[in-house]
């Protein structure tokens, strides 16, 4: 689920690397709730998301 | 095909070594494939060669010997004369030796070099023809292309750079004599840049523009910084008026401007400058034969793995109609283009384009601006330090200026920065890093900064916008 | 009590104004607690009176003057004249307008301000003295104290600060004259710093140090690059020889020193400078009436929250016995013992303290350097990129040095980065950033970098540790 604190126009703050990532996982970063500071997403973000994607889940682990 | 010409092949093309092509070809090659990157002209393009780096050389040396000049304050007593064709030849030795690195850089990393200009046979095949007369051409096909042929300066009505007092950006570059007086057609950051230099260099400095400020695009107080200080230095600018034509007259020329209600003026100078920006260079590229669709302004029309319309084709840089006309764009560009063609999960997707114009003192300047968030929906909050609370600054004897972030209010998630001060285009890769890392007010302000920096600055300003800097009153 | 004292009482007691004293009172004042701040000198402590400020002023001066009277190769030429006692003035007026501007800045925080000396009464009060012959005392009650009293510079045997001939780091900074020769003893950052100083200035400058190079702490690569050119500007160094007399000869002196196996030599000169390092300043303060524990070099022991073994006693900055000796150290924890007083969650937890030191060229580190990595366990890959390779670096015609960046191999965590060369005091405050939130190498080479800036030689050092730099060959 989004982050309650969405920014506007859908922007997501999450590092080069983790947005590289979630391009490579073929995750959708805005649909991932970032657990960093003030929402951030991160890598272990992405990556649940990605594994929650593959055992058809709702992408919350 | 043309008789006599000779037909290869190559996995990647690339058309353009300015920082944009150059670059994509030598990451190209860095992922094992077969590349070869034409180029009619110089190894580095527009950038090495008659563009950054040749500016940012000339920069340094009227800098050093301007503020040599002016520094009795500080107990400093000289009168330094310039040689300007020893300065001259000081930047073309610069050049040389950064295009030379260009050229080996490729050849080191296995990129195949081919001189001549290329034009698209089709959408899989381009002739390359090679320099000078009769020196024939040959043909190439690619599995993939990269379109980096970067841009030119626009011309203006009655102003040929052929005639000899009429110059571009690249002709004040190549000077070997400083004009008595110049007069400079557009304040954008080329000709803010050289008018500044040439002022610093002894010249008469008279800028005209058709806008009513200098560096259009830039927030009003940051370019108040920029022109206060260049009328120190000598130059008059008059706003809201375009030249429309010249004449010889003595031994120099008379330059006409005209207003938009038609009023008319006349300015004496030996040399007049047009820097009024610079147009992607498409026209001469045969590229409809290739079928890659341009915007209306001529650009190549991209997506944001710089794919053009044409599967296969790509562009990146000054021709591209994504982002700002700038060298490190072209790269980055560059960079993605190649990645993606190595099939790797690339995208232009930078959250913040950092840029800098070098005037003194400089502007760096990366994401949004206060206005631009607010229009994007953010809740801001800013803060800001001025250089003259600066320790670092005040002992540069540089203090003009001053760094503002902005952040989103609820988050603290910064959004952008303007720096208009000393070494601001430095200064402004620490906030690009950290909004492309999503960098909260306090994670800048956690960080320790050493002291005496001009960095603690930003350091500051992110205070400010938390309400507790220490060397600024907080608003 | 003695009689006569008026006896008040306050929230915060702050003893020393420096870096780490002002700073925290200002957050503490910021903090909406009553604060009283002691300075028995002058406002900034060593760092704005004596130390990084007016130093980084003669630093500029003396730079400037030098480098505009060796541009020759610009075109540049000029025979620059320094007026020493000129140029001291106009770093007192540096001094004089920052100094000025923390004591505003107290006001404006609402910090209560007291000249005079602090000695503890006990653990809960401390007697000021104020200045001058019979100004009398006044006794404050405290419920909480930070001791921010710095540090002096290290006497050595034979050689008192009070005889003329003999400079401490402060002396140096405060003449109105170039001596002929200066002979410097030790080759630490301020030995280093003024050795390059008075050498640019025109000085015959001797350097003896103790041990076997410059800048001592520092890796070989690093402190070659300083050595190499402060021996292209004329200064003699002779390692591993101790300062052990010195006596007038004619108008000047002869030093003398002695290596280990007792070899002897004398140098001639006009000034010794000494300068071999700073000890805790405790000995003044009574801290035993308040039981404050110390360390055996004399520092105040310390938590990661700024607590001395006394319940609501702290210690912050060069009195303290945790980080190096900084003035940006010195804030930070300031900062920490202020919030915590407040009550915040704050700790002394930096993960990267950046360091510079402004000899010519520069050196700014941050982090470990792959020696420590190992040490520490991680296994390591590390770039590097040389300045002579970059645009920016060549046009300001300063290209010595390099940016080396460490990294986590497997993970790509940057865990530390030294750089020297041209304005590496500011290029490290990004990769300090990038520390402290955790940025991986493909964090750093993925945010666009400005064109042309030194920065970017930071983005291709890490280009370099992966294997894939653009302007340098991948080893
Ligand atoms: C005076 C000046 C100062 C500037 N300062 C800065 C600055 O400080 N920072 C900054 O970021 N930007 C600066 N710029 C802009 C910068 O130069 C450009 O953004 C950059 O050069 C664009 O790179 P590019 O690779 O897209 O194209 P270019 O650098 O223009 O290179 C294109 C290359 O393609 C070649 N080419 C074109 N057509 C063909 C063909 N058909 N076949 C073969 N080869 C062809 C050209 O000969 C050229 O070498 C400056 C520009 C000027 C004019
Ligand atoms: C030549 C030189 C150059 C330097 N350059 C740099 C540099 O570039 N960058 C950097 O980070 N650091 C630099 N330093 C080090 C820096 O100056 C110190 O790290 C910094 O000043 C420490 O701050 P502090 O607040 O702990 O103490 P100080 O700055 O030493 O301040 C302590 C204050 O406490 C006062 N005080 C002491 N005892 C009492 C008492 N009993 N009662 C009342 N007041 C008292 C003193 O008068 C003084 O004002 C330099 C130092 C020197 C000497």
């Amino acid at each position: 689920a989004p982050s309650e604190t969405e920014s506007p126009s859908g922007r997501v703050f999450a590092p080069p690397s983790v947005r590289r990532l979630a391009r490579e996982l073929g995750v959708d970063l805005a649909s991932v709730s970032g657990s960093g500071p003030s929402g951030r997403v991160t890598e272990g973000d992405v990556r649940s998301a990605a594994e929650g994607a593959d055992a058809g889940g709702d992408g919350e682990s | 095909m043309v008789v006599g010409d000779i037909s290869t092949g190559t996995e990647v093309l690339v058309i353009g070594a300015g920082p944009g092509g150059y670059v994509a070809a030598i990451r190209a090659a860095q992922r094992d494939l077969d590349v070869t990157l034409v180029e009619k002209d110089a190894y580095g393009g527009v950038c090495l060669n008659r563009g950054c780096i040749p500016s940012k050389a000339l920069i340094t040396g009227a800098s050093l010997a301007h503020e040599a000049g002016n520094a009795e304050e500080m107990g400093i007593h000289a009168d330094p004369a310039v040689d300007m064709s020893q300065m001259s030849s000081w930047k073309d030795d610069v050049v040389d030796r950064l295009t030379g690195g260009v050229e080996k850089l490729c050849k080191a990393n296995g990129v195949n070099l081919i001189e001549g200009e290329a034009r698209f046979k089709d959408d899989g095949s381009v002739r390359v023809a090679h320099g000078g007369d009769g020196q024939g051409s040959e043909s190439i096909d690619f599995q993939h292309c990269i379109v980096a042929t970067g841009s030119r300066p626009i011309q203006i009505p009655n102003f040929e750079y052929e005639d000899a007092p009429v110059w571009s950006s690249k002709d004040a570059l190549e000077t070997d004599a400083v004009p008595g007086e110049l007069l400079v057609v557009g304040a954008g950051y080329i000709g803010m840049e050289l008018s500044t230099t040439f002022a610093k260099l002894g010249a008469d400095v008279t800028v005209v523009e058709m806008l009513d400020d200098v560096l259009p695009g830039y927030e009003d107080d940051v370019s108040r910084v920029v022109r206060k200080r260049a009328e120190s230095l000598g130059i008059d600018f008059h706003f809201g008026e375009a030249a429309s034509d010249w004449r010889e007259q003595g031994d120099g020329i008379v330059v006409a401007t005209e207003t938009e209600d038609g009023e008319e003026s006349s300015y004496d100078a030996d040399k007049v400058l047009v820097a009024v920006g610079r147009s992607p260079l498409t026209d001469t590229l045969d590229i409809e034969n290739a079928g890659v669709e341009l915007t209306e302004n001529g650009f190549i029309d991209v997506d944001d793995r710089m794919r053009t319309s044409v599967e296969g084709i790509y562009a990146v840089g000054d021709v591209a109609d994504r982002g700002p006309m700038l060298a490190h764009v072209g790269s980055k560009q560059g960079i993605v283009a190649a990645e993606h063609i190595a099939e790797e999960p690339v995208a232009y997707d930078a959250q913040a384009v950092p840029a800098a114009v070098f005037t003194d003192p400089e502007i760096g300047t990366v994401g949004m601006t206060q206005a631009e968030a607010e229009k994007e929906g953010f809740e801001t909050v800013v803060g800001q330090m001025p250089f003259n609370a600066s320790g670092r600054a005040l002992t540069t004897n540089h203090s003009e200026g001053f760094v503002r972030i902005v952040a989103e209010e609820q988050s603290g998630f910064v959004l952008g920065c303007q720096i208009v001060g000393p070494e601001a285009s430095e200064l402004i890769a620490e906030v690009a890093l950290g909004i492309e890392m999503g960098a909260t007010l306090e994670d800048i302000t956690s960080t320790i900064h050493t002291h005496p920096t001009l960095a603690e600055a930003v350091m500051e300003a992110a205070e400010n916008a938390e309400g507790q800097a220490i060397h600024t009153l907080n608003r």
